[in-house]
């Protein structure tokens, strides 16, 4: 714990969004109204992309931003909207089954937490290392990504566009009317 | 350990990977053909996805071993062996489709074989893939397919609820799949998998340990590939989504979907730990975890199969009994190990699929899945009671068919290794509940010959082949037969599994 | 291809010929199923007859075929021979295939699947007793559980269902203990081989804990099979439920697989095993002797009696394989295997033309037969009296045999409960016969039943000639045996 | 002749097969055959025995092998000695009278023909058991002689009465059976071979301890005491008495009950070396004689007076035999073994005649009651005198048969006083049986006027057999009149002759107490000087006794019989259930996951699981919940393990075991987790949402 | 680095409690959207902290994203058949097939 607190000491933005963060996300998964969560989804979704930021990876920001805020969430409002009269519709988790789910989740949070710590211990050259002894991300990484995209990483690429191809089309069998 | 060549070049690359290139411009042409012939033949886009399997399947004979695209496009024994089989099922899974396509899928029927020549496309990449992000993706491209594919009656409760089930386990399992890859990454600083192997050894030298995260990471992929298993604890959307998706669907999930699941299992831990499967590894050892799950695999699915009245949620449980069987052959780290888990899905993909075929023909003619429904059948459609019976009995085991011999190998392996190491003297104990469970699936698919056996009456159902089933089923028998009876090409390919995995 | 794959793939054959058969053509099917049985029939007694002659003087494997390889990665090969043991066992089930198939007649509805599967299951019976590969042994030792399954449950009596179930699944229990054993017998043999007689002897050589373990799993899996009490449940619902034919193969060759497998396999492959155990094996044959005698004698249903009886002779067999050391009590397991074989199997086959006609197996029901079927009753108390060990008939030489080996190694007490046997056979034998050939005959109830008819008779009289001649001139088939016993006592003594 | 003596033996065989296969429909040359064939082998015996004296008695043997296996051999042999020959001329002549006698006695029968196959089969036995060569050999023809009276007692099968006689006749032998193959295997364990003479040098050789030799001896005496009618095995013989009396003529009282003394007398080496089991033998012989004896003396049907009588004259001489072994083998001389064959050889002929007169007797009044005959001699002029000639033999009037081997008998009891009382007191009591039949049979007034009305002769082929065997009941047992130089006694001991004593105070007693039987019946029945009704009110406790043959048949009932069926009854009652129930139960405990109500119900009946199996129950219909249709619980499942399993690892490594220590606990808190699982799945289940019928 | 993966565990956490607890199927989607960027923020942090010679960790989290947009896409089909098939997307509901 202790390692957690030093590292967060020193760091307020990336406690601030953090927080924003697991706020949002908390509110996701209890608020009533599911139109409030989709709200809340993105805001969770900004913030990881603001955690992107602090850790280098604008490029993967951006996507986040364009994939997740643009796409992904405005298509679950439009499937809200789509699906349900979420004036009316508030559905409530039952209390039991929260208990129930919250202590194992619980569990397993800490436990991830804990073991990751255990770790950090155990191999402190390899996790805990001095920011001095690494070699900084190369600065241009969305020029890097680029160019991995186009060399080593074209097949995944190429893939990924079947894997949406695919995708796009079943969603399509799926969500179209059928004329009967 | 690579006896292959490297592929040097990108022409190279791409014609090793001209099967999978092929097959999936041929769903586009299989789904265009459809849309543009405005649906109107029935068995068209049937037709064409087959004849697009074969043609893989021939250009998959001519392609070569050998790597592209750094370590993203890895084409060894192991690829080409389950490509062939994930083309076969998918094969029989769209041979047995014509029933519904006739009837029930009057609008998507291209669609349809499509996304099953898609998901088969997924799996050929995962099967040659060894790279973590490429496996990953193989897998998503498996399986999102076929959550869609699982609902596709869509104005069908049952197929709705099998796929939002499917759906939403099979991406929670893929969540958790995923956290455990990145702290893998997070050790490794690597995704491909050999280099992985290698760093991670070089770091547990080094660090004489290192720590515990292994242990989520272990947890984390034994969950999300034990999904793709349906190995239980995380088995329980099987019997809800075979019993409501259409069963081609069904087969081609209990196939085709657990054969890629085995290769990402083999790819993850055989590849990439194999340092970590002891129990001197404590407690990031997976072995003996595995070896649980595989025993209640084994168990449950036997056990739970024994009251079921519906055939196609028997055939669940049966499948995920099956792969608790399965997993005893990986866990059997030695040159019949790996081996044996090919041989077995090859035994396994005939006689399930055929099972499958003759499930989706009877529920085509009659609309029913229950057991009981099969009474009598033996009189009336003879050739379909004694192939059923065939696919049956070589899913408990009997000799000579195929699924005895699997086992065989299968328990020959573990054997082996039991028999091998003092530390792994519990592997016994799993061939031994391996073996005492078999024997109790006896009681259930012996149920299923009995009803169309035993008989006085008998049935009003007389069934009627069309060529595509037909072919299924014929394919099916010969491939039972012929994995018991001259199994030595296969077992010789499988074998060759082994050695490109280094044991 | 050697005689002995001929003597496996003549009924497959005939298999085919009776799959490509019309249904509707009965009789093309039964009598071409019968004509097609003469031949492996007819090649076993030749074989015995050229085994007497020309081999009856060494211990080794006669007409060996193979090694072929057949799947060589797993070194499964296709090797077949024939010995002592073998020839006898190959005679036995030659000669009752046919008989059985000539009793089938009387099986009325589906038909051509009916010969299918008997024929299937011929072809079984012979490779389990030829082959010499641990892989295909089994695999012949399973075949035969299949068309057993079906021939118990399409054509059986009313229970057939839950008697089919069980006998499968009990046997497939069994097997798969086998299965293990053979496996590790596998990986410690080196190199890593599946035949048989490489792996006797390399069976003393694994370590104490590993012999016994596999011993004793070759054992359940075979005892299953015998059945040894207290695994013999299954028997009495099989064989009573099974169509008469089917019994008599159950009982006549399928019970003698595992006493022939103990022989083959399990006593000279763990010698040291079988030297701890033995007295237990003894006080298992014991109990079983007098329990199948006590439980033959509660029966009320015929065909139940011979059932149970047939737990108590193979008792006797049990009570003389554990006295291993004696070529006397060994050669008595042989002839109480042949000897059962034809006696159990013509009781069968009795109790069947008594079904047939009368529909019923009741006990209680019949009466004073004697005296409106004096043939069928003659040959009925010649089984009887041959079943109870009367001089005279096979049974008798067996068991004497049995005694007088068992007497001198084994423990003397347990060998004097196990002459009880010999008492309790005699009570229930003849408690059956009273109730049913002699007392008064209830002319209005049985009036209607008519004497033997000659196809039965040619399925039982070469079986009384046989029970007979094995009864007063038991010498050819000792000669017969005796090398091939002595080698195996040897081995069983290591 | 000698070297042809196996076609006495296969002539018989030869007949039976013959009449079987062949002559079953002619009766007249079926019955004509058969007796062609015993007196061919009459001849043939009789020349034997000629050779055989010829030879001055010594052994002729010749073998045969049936089976072999390295030094373990199974024979077929003939031994010819004195002893074989005397037997071969006494069952092949008796064979040859019985025959003659059942072509009047069978006529009517509709399985005539069957009878004289038998009768054939029965000599073939009998005439092998007589010329075995080894215990082997004796024990095969010693059960076909068990089959054979199986078969002819049981010749009437329809009547209840001799089904249920085969049967008991049958098994009880083969109880003594049972002794004798235990005595045969100790036998061929310590020596090593059957053969009488190679077994009996072995003996001499002290390869047996002596523990085992009585033991062995004792053995091979309980299949005598089967086949003799011992006590206590003694109940079968007059039950036995249901077969058609030629039947009783011939198998249960002159030969094949006489083989247990036969078998006896051959073994005579085995138990001269054991005191111990002579004695036995003698004890045995002379309770069971005293016990028929006193059974005899109140029976009424005249057959089984006849087989009490014969079991009694069996008791005797396995007596005289007993006391012959035990004598020699404490250095004495005994006339015993010489008394015994003696006795079995006269006994033969006269019991024989006995039980054909009074088959004739039956014949002519159709009932076996002596209570109804009475005044027959007028009736009857053939068969009466010959009959009370052979009452007279057996009653040990002087001069004839009986008279000479009782005596001897009675002279082998010197020296053992309680014996000596015993077997006087048995000569009295049988002279009196006898006479007390015959007076109320053959004498005073006839009671059943009906019944003596139609009473007649027999046929002469019933007449001239019972005069031969007069002739023979009389003069036979001159043989072994001392004065004639003891022509049977120097027979029998040709290597050591044995002079028995010629002792004529002896010859006084014995026809003293012979004589005073006879008259005590003419006083009771002839008379009517003491009223036997009266006396029989006085010993009521001993009437009743004996009446009852002393409870034998209801104690054995009692304490073998029912035991047996209700073992058996309840071994299979078992199997059927419990052994079953136990193997079922492992597959159904698979079922027992899914639902377990239906199991409980079904199998768990026993009170006393009750509390498990609820337990088990409650726990198995919650796993059903398991499978709850509701995709977030499958889920839930999945983290439980994750996390179960991460717990668990983790502990196990860090914690030392501070949790879970062994392979139980682990398993326990695994079964709680799941039932929590499951019982939370099923607590999320709204109550209203049932399993729908799905598709029909 | 430990706060981000701190951070990750949490959100993951979050993710795995929404999809185990939302009864609105949608909320289901949203939260496993949760569980992919608790991955993906782990995977940066890797790249980041330990792992800095290659970016690695950062395209498989492109990846992730891509195939989560997929995911997601397919998942509110499904939706919206459910919804049209049950005229509502509670998933208490959804559960005929069980036992």
């Amino acid at each position: 714990m202790d390692i957690l607190l030093n590292e967060l000491a020193g760091r307020p933005v990336f406690w601030i969004i953090s927080m924003i963060m697991l706020v949002s996300a908390f509110m996701v998964v209890t608020l009533k109204n599911v139109f409030h969560c989709a709200i809340f989804l993105i805001l969770t979704l900004f913030s990881v992309a603001g955690l992107f930021v602090m850790l280098n990876a604008e490029f993967l920001a951006a996507a986040q931003v364009l994939i997740y805020v643009g796409a992904i969430s405005i298509l679950m409002i439009f499937a809200i909207m789509l699906s349900s009269n979420f004036a009316k519709d508030k559905i409530r988790m039952t209390s039991k089954n929260a208990i129930v789910v919250s202590l194992p989740v619980m569990f397993f949070g800490l436990g991830v937490i804990a073991l990751v710590v255990k770790t950090i211990v155990d191999i402190q050259p390899l996790w805990n290392r001095d920011p001095a002894d690494l070699t900084a991300l190369p600065a241009d990484n969305t020029m890097m990504i680029g160019k991995y995209l186009m060399t080593e990483y074209m097949l995944p690429f190429e893939v990924v566009s079947v894997l949406l191809l695919s995708a796009m089309i079943g969603a399509i069998v799926l969500a179209r009317k059928e004329r009967s | 350990m690579d006896p292959q060549l490297p592929i040097t070049n990108v022409t190279e690359t791409l014609l090793a990977m001209l099967p999978e290139i092929f097959l999936f411009c041929w769903a586009l042409v299989v789904i265009t053909i459809d849309v543009v012939s405005k649906r109107k033949s029935e068995t068209l886009a049937g037709y064409l996805s087959m004849i697009g399997l074969l043609i893989t399947g021939i250009l998959l004979s001519f392609s070569t071993y050998g790597k592209g695209f750094g370590n993203m496009f890895f084409n060894d024994p192991m690829a080409a062996f389950f490509k062939i089989i994930f083309i076969s099922a998918a094969f029989m899974a769209i041979g047995s489709s014509f029933g519904i396509t006739k009837k029930k899928i009057v609008n998507h029927r291209g669609e349809f074989f499509g996304l099953i020549l898609f998901s088969t496309v997924g799996m050929m990449f995962l099967s040659a893939s060894r790279e973590m992000i490429s496996l990953y993706i193989g897998l998503e491209l498996t399986t999102i397919p076929l959550f869609v594919l699982a609902a596709f009656f869509k104005d069908e409760k049952l197929s709705i609820e099998s796929g939002i089930k499917y759906f939403v386990i099979g991406a929670f399992s893929s969540a958790l799949l995923l956290y455990g890859m990145s702290f893998l990454y997070g050790l490794s600083g690597t995704t491909d998998l050999l280099s992985m192997r290698l760093n991670i050894a070089a770091f547990h030298l080094t660090f004489k340990q290192i720590g515990v995260v292994v242990l989520i990471s272990n947890i984390m992929l034994v969950a999300g590939i034990g999904f793709k298993l349906a190995l239980p604890p995380f088995h329980q959307w099987a019997p809800d989504v075979y019993e409501g998706a259409p069963t081609p669907v069904a087969a081609f999930l209990s196939v085709g979907s657990k054969a890629a699941g085995l290769v990402a299992f083999a790819k993850m831990f055989l590849l990439a730990l194999p340092a970590f499967y002891g129990t001197e590894m404590f407690p990031n050892d997976w072995g003996m975890m595995v070896g649980f799950f595989a025993a209640c695999s084994m168990i449950i699915g036997n056990v739970v199969a024994i009251r079921q009245t519906n055939i196609k949620r028997m055939l669940a449980y049966s499948s995920i009994a099956q792969a608790g069987y399965i997993m005893v052959g990986m866990l059997a780290l030695n040159e019949h190990g790996l081996a044996s888990v090919a041989f077995y899905m090859f035994a396994y993909l005939f006689a399930n699929m055929g099972a499958f075929a003759a499930v989706a023909l009877f529920e085509d003619k009659t609309g029913s899945c229950q057991i009981a429904s099969y009474e009598g059948l033996s009189k009336t459609s003879p050739f379909f009671a004694v192939s059923f019976s065939i696919f049956l009995l070589s899913l408990v085991g009997i000799p000579p068919l195929g699924g005895f011999m699997a086992k065989y190998k299968v328990f020959a392996a573990a054997i082996a290794q039991a028999s091998a190491h003092e530390s792994g003297q519990w592997i016994y104990w799993l061939v031994g509940i391996g073996l005492l469970t078999s024997v109790f699936s006896l009681y259930y698919y012996a149920n299923v010959i009995r009803q169309m056996y035993f008989s006085k009456n008998d049935s009003p159902y007389t069934m009627t082949y069309n060529p595509a089933i037909l072919t299924v089923l014929i394919i099916g028998v010969l491939g039972v037969l012929a994995a018991g009876l001259f199994p030595e090409p296969v077992l010789e390919f499988a074998g060759q599994i082994s050695n490109s995995f280094g044991f | 291809m050697g005689i002995l794959s001929w003597l496996i793939l003549v009924p497959l054959i005939g298999m085919v010929y009776v799959m490509l058969m019309p249904k509707e053509k009965v009789n093309l099917i039964r009598y071409g199923a019968v004509i097609i049985s003469v031949i492996p029939m007819l090649l076993s007694f030749w074989l015995t007859w050229d085994y007497f002659f020309n081999y009856s003087g060494s211990a080794a494997m006669a007409y060996m075929e193979g090694p072929y390889e057949w799947i060589p990665s797993l070194n499964i090969q296709y090797l077949l021979g024939a010995d002592g043991i073998s020839v006898p066992m190959l005679f036995l089930t030659g000669l009752l295939s046919t008989i059985s198939l000539i009793a089938s007649f009387s099986i009325k509805f589906r038909v051509k699947e009916y010969f299918a599967f008997f024929l299937l299951l011929e072809a079984g019976m012979m490779g389990v007793f030829v082959a010499l590969d641990f892989f295909l042994f089994y695999v012949f030792w399973e075949i035969m559980l299949v068309p057993m399954y079906f021939l118990i449950g399409v054509w059986g009596g009313p229970q057939k269902e839950y008697a089919a179930i069980k006998f499968f699944l009990y046997t497939l229990f069994g097997s798969i203990f086998m299965l293990v054993a053979i496996l590790i017998m596998y990986f410690t043999s080196e190199p890593h081989t599946l035949n048989m007689l490489e792996l006797i002897d390399h069976g003393p050589t694994l370590s104490h804990t590993l012999q016994m373990v596999c011993f004793i799993f070759f054992f359940i899996a075979f005892a299953i099979k015998v059945p040894v009490w207290p695994f013999h449940t299954w028997l009495p619902d099989a064989h009573v439920q099974a169509p008469t034919a089917v019994s008599v193969i159950l009982a006549g060759v399928l019970l003698k697989m595992g006493t022939y497998a103990m022989l083959r396999i399990n006593w000279p492959m763990f010698p040291k095993a079988l030297q701890d155990l033995s007295f237990w094996i003894a006080v298992l044959g014991v109990i079983g002797i007098i329990y199948g005698a006590l439980v033959s004698m509660a029966q009320k249903d015929l065909k139940k009696l011979v059932a149970y009886s047939s737990v108590s002779h193979m008792g006797y067999c049990m009570l003389a394989l554990a006295a291993y050391s004696s070529v006397t009590a060994i050669a008595g397991v042989m002839f109480q295997m042949i000897s059962h074989g034809l006696i159990t199997g013509a009781l069968f086959l009795m109790v069947g033309v008594l079904y047939d006609r009368a529909h019923t197996r009741e006990i209680a029901l019949f009466g004073g037969l004697g005296s409106k079927l004096p043939v069928y009753t003659a040959l009925m108390l010649m089984f009887s009296m041959a079943a109870l060990g009367l001089p005279g008939m096979s049974g008798f030489v067996s068991e004497f045999m049995i005694f007088i080996g068992a007497f001198g190694a084994l423990n003397k007490v347990l060998v004097g409960i196990a002459v009880l046997g010999v008492v309790l056979g005699a009570a229930y034998m003849l408690r059956m016969f009273q109730n049913v050939f002699l007392g008064e005959f209830n002319m209005a109830k049985w009036g209607g039943l008519t004497e033997i008819n000659g196809r039965e008779l040619l399925t039982v009289i070469p079986l009384a000639i046989l029970t007979l001649a094995i009864g007063i001139y038991p010498k050819p088939l000792t000669d017969l045996l005796q090398a091939t016993l002595d080698n195996l006592v040897l081995l069983m003594s290591r | 002749m000698t070297e042809h003596s196996y076609l006495i033996v296969l002539l018989p065989a030869f007949s039976f097969l013959m009449i079987v296969f062949f002559l079953r429909w002619k009766e007249k040359i079926a019955s004509l055959f058969s007796i062609a064939m015993i007196v061919t082998s009459l001849i043939m015996s009789i020349s034997v025995l000629f050779e055989t004296i010829a030879r001055n008695g010594e052994a002729y043997t010749a073998s045969f092998t049936m089976a072999q296996l390295g030094s373990f051999k199974l024979q077929l042999g003939l031994l010819i000695d004195p002893l074989t020959a005397m037997m071969l001329v006494v069952v092949t002549a008796i064979g040859t009278c019985v025959e003659i006698y059942s072509i009047g006695y069978m006529k009517d029968d509709p399985r005539f023909s069957r009878f004289f196959a038998y009768l054939s089969l029965f000599l073939f036995s009998m005439l092998g058991l007589v010329v075995s060569d080894n215990f082997f050999m004796t024990f095969i023809f010693w059960e076909l002689v068990g089959l054979t009276s199986y078969l002819l007692i049981g010749f009437w099968f329809e009547k209840k009465s001799a089904a249920d006689a085969c049967k008991k006749a049958f098994l009880t032998t083969r109880v003594g059976d049972l002794g004798f193959l235990v005595g045969l295997l100790l036998i061929m364990y310590y020596t090593g071979t059957f053969n009488y003479e190679e077994v009996f040098a072995k003996i001499g050789m002290d390869v047996f301890p002596p523990a085992m030799l009585t033991l062995a001896a004792i053995g091979v005496f309980c299949g005598a005491i089967g086949k003799s009618a011992q006590f206590p095995l003694h109940t079968w013989l007059p039950d036995a008495m249901e077969g058609p009396t030629p039947v009783s003529a011939i198998v249960h009282s002159a030969t094949m009950v006489a083989a247990g003394v036969y078998l006896t007398a051959r073994a005579m080496t085995v138990f001269v070396a054991s005191a111990d089991a002579s004695f036995f033998v003698a004890v045995i012989g002379v309770v069971t004689s005293l016990l028929a004896a006193t059974i005899a003396l109140v029976q009424v049907d005249i057959k089984r007076i006849l087989a009490y009588s014969t079991v009694s004259q069996l008791g005797y001489m396995i007596m005289a035999l007993g006391l012959y072994g035990y004598d020699t083998a404490n250095g004495h001389h005994s006339p015993g073994f010489y008394a015994g064959t003696f006795h079995l050889m006269t006994h033969a002929f006269f019991k024989s005649l006995l039980f054909m007169g009074a088959g004739s007797v039956i014949h002519a009044v159709h009932t076996n009651d002596i209570r109804d005959m009475g005044g027959l001699l007028k009736k009857m002029p053939i068969t009466a005198p010959t009959f009370l000639i052979g009452s007279l033999s057996i009653a040990g009037f002087p001069l004839t048969s009986g008279f000479f081997s009782k005596d001897e008998i009675v002279a082998a009891t010197f020296g053992h006083p309680v014996f000596t009382v015993l077997t006087l007191l048995i000569a009295f009591m049988t002279a009196f049986y006898m006479w007390r039949l015959c007076f109320l049979t053959f004498f005073g007034k006839p009671r059943d006027e009906h019944r003596y009305e139609h009473a007649h002769e027999s046929p002469k082929t019933m007449a001239y057999p019972l005069i031969f065997l007069a002739f023979m009941a009389v003069f036979v047992g001159w043989t072994g009149i001392p004065a004639l130089s003891h022509g049977f006694a120097s027979f029998v001991f040709h290597a050591e002759p044995y002079h028995p004593h010629a002792d004529w105070m002896n010859y006084i007693v014995s026809s003293i107490v012979g004589l005073s039987g006879i008259g005590l019946a003419w006083l009771m029945y002839y008379k009517r000087k003491i009223d036997p009704d009266k006396l029989a009110e006085r010993f009521k406790p001993i009437y009743t006794l004996f009446w009852n043959k002393w409870y034998f048949d209801e104690l054995y009932d009692i304490i073998i019989v029912k035991p047996i069926l209700a073992i058996g009854r309840f071994f299979w009652s078992f199997d059927a259930n419990v052994v079953d129930g136990a193997v079922n139960g492992t597959a159904k405990v698979t079922l027992l996951w899914a639902d377990l109500k239906w199991w409980f119900d079904r199998w768990i009946v026993d009170g006393a699981v009750n509390g498990c199996g609820w337990i088990v129950r409650a726990f198995g219909s919650l796993l059903k919940y398991i499978q709850s249709g509701r995709m977030q619980f499958y889920g839930l499942f999945i983290l439980f393990f994750i996390v179960a399993a991460g717990i668990y690892k983790f502990e196990s490594a860090y914690l030392n075991g501070w949790i879970f220590t062994d392979f139980l606990e682990v398993t326990t808190l695994f079964v709680i987790l799941i039932g929590f699982l499951s019982y939370f799945a099923k607590t999320i289940v709204p109550e209203s949402t049932t399993k729908p019928k799905r598709e029909e | 680095m430990l706060p981000y993966i701190a951070v990750a565990a949490v959100l993951f956490s979050l993710g795995i409690f929404g999809v185990l607890t939302r009864r609105n199927t949608i909320g289901i989607l949203m939260s496993l959207e949760l569980m992919f960027n608790a991955v993906n923020i782990n995977l940066v942090a890797f790249n980041k902290f330990v792992w800095t010679d290659a970016l690695i960790g950062q395209m498989f989290a492109m990846f992730i994203i891509v195939v989560a947009a997929a995911e997601a896409v397919v998942g509110l089909a499904i939706v919206l058949l459910l919804y049209r098939n049950w005229q509502g997307i509670n998933t208490d509901n959804i559960n005929i097939m069980k036992w």
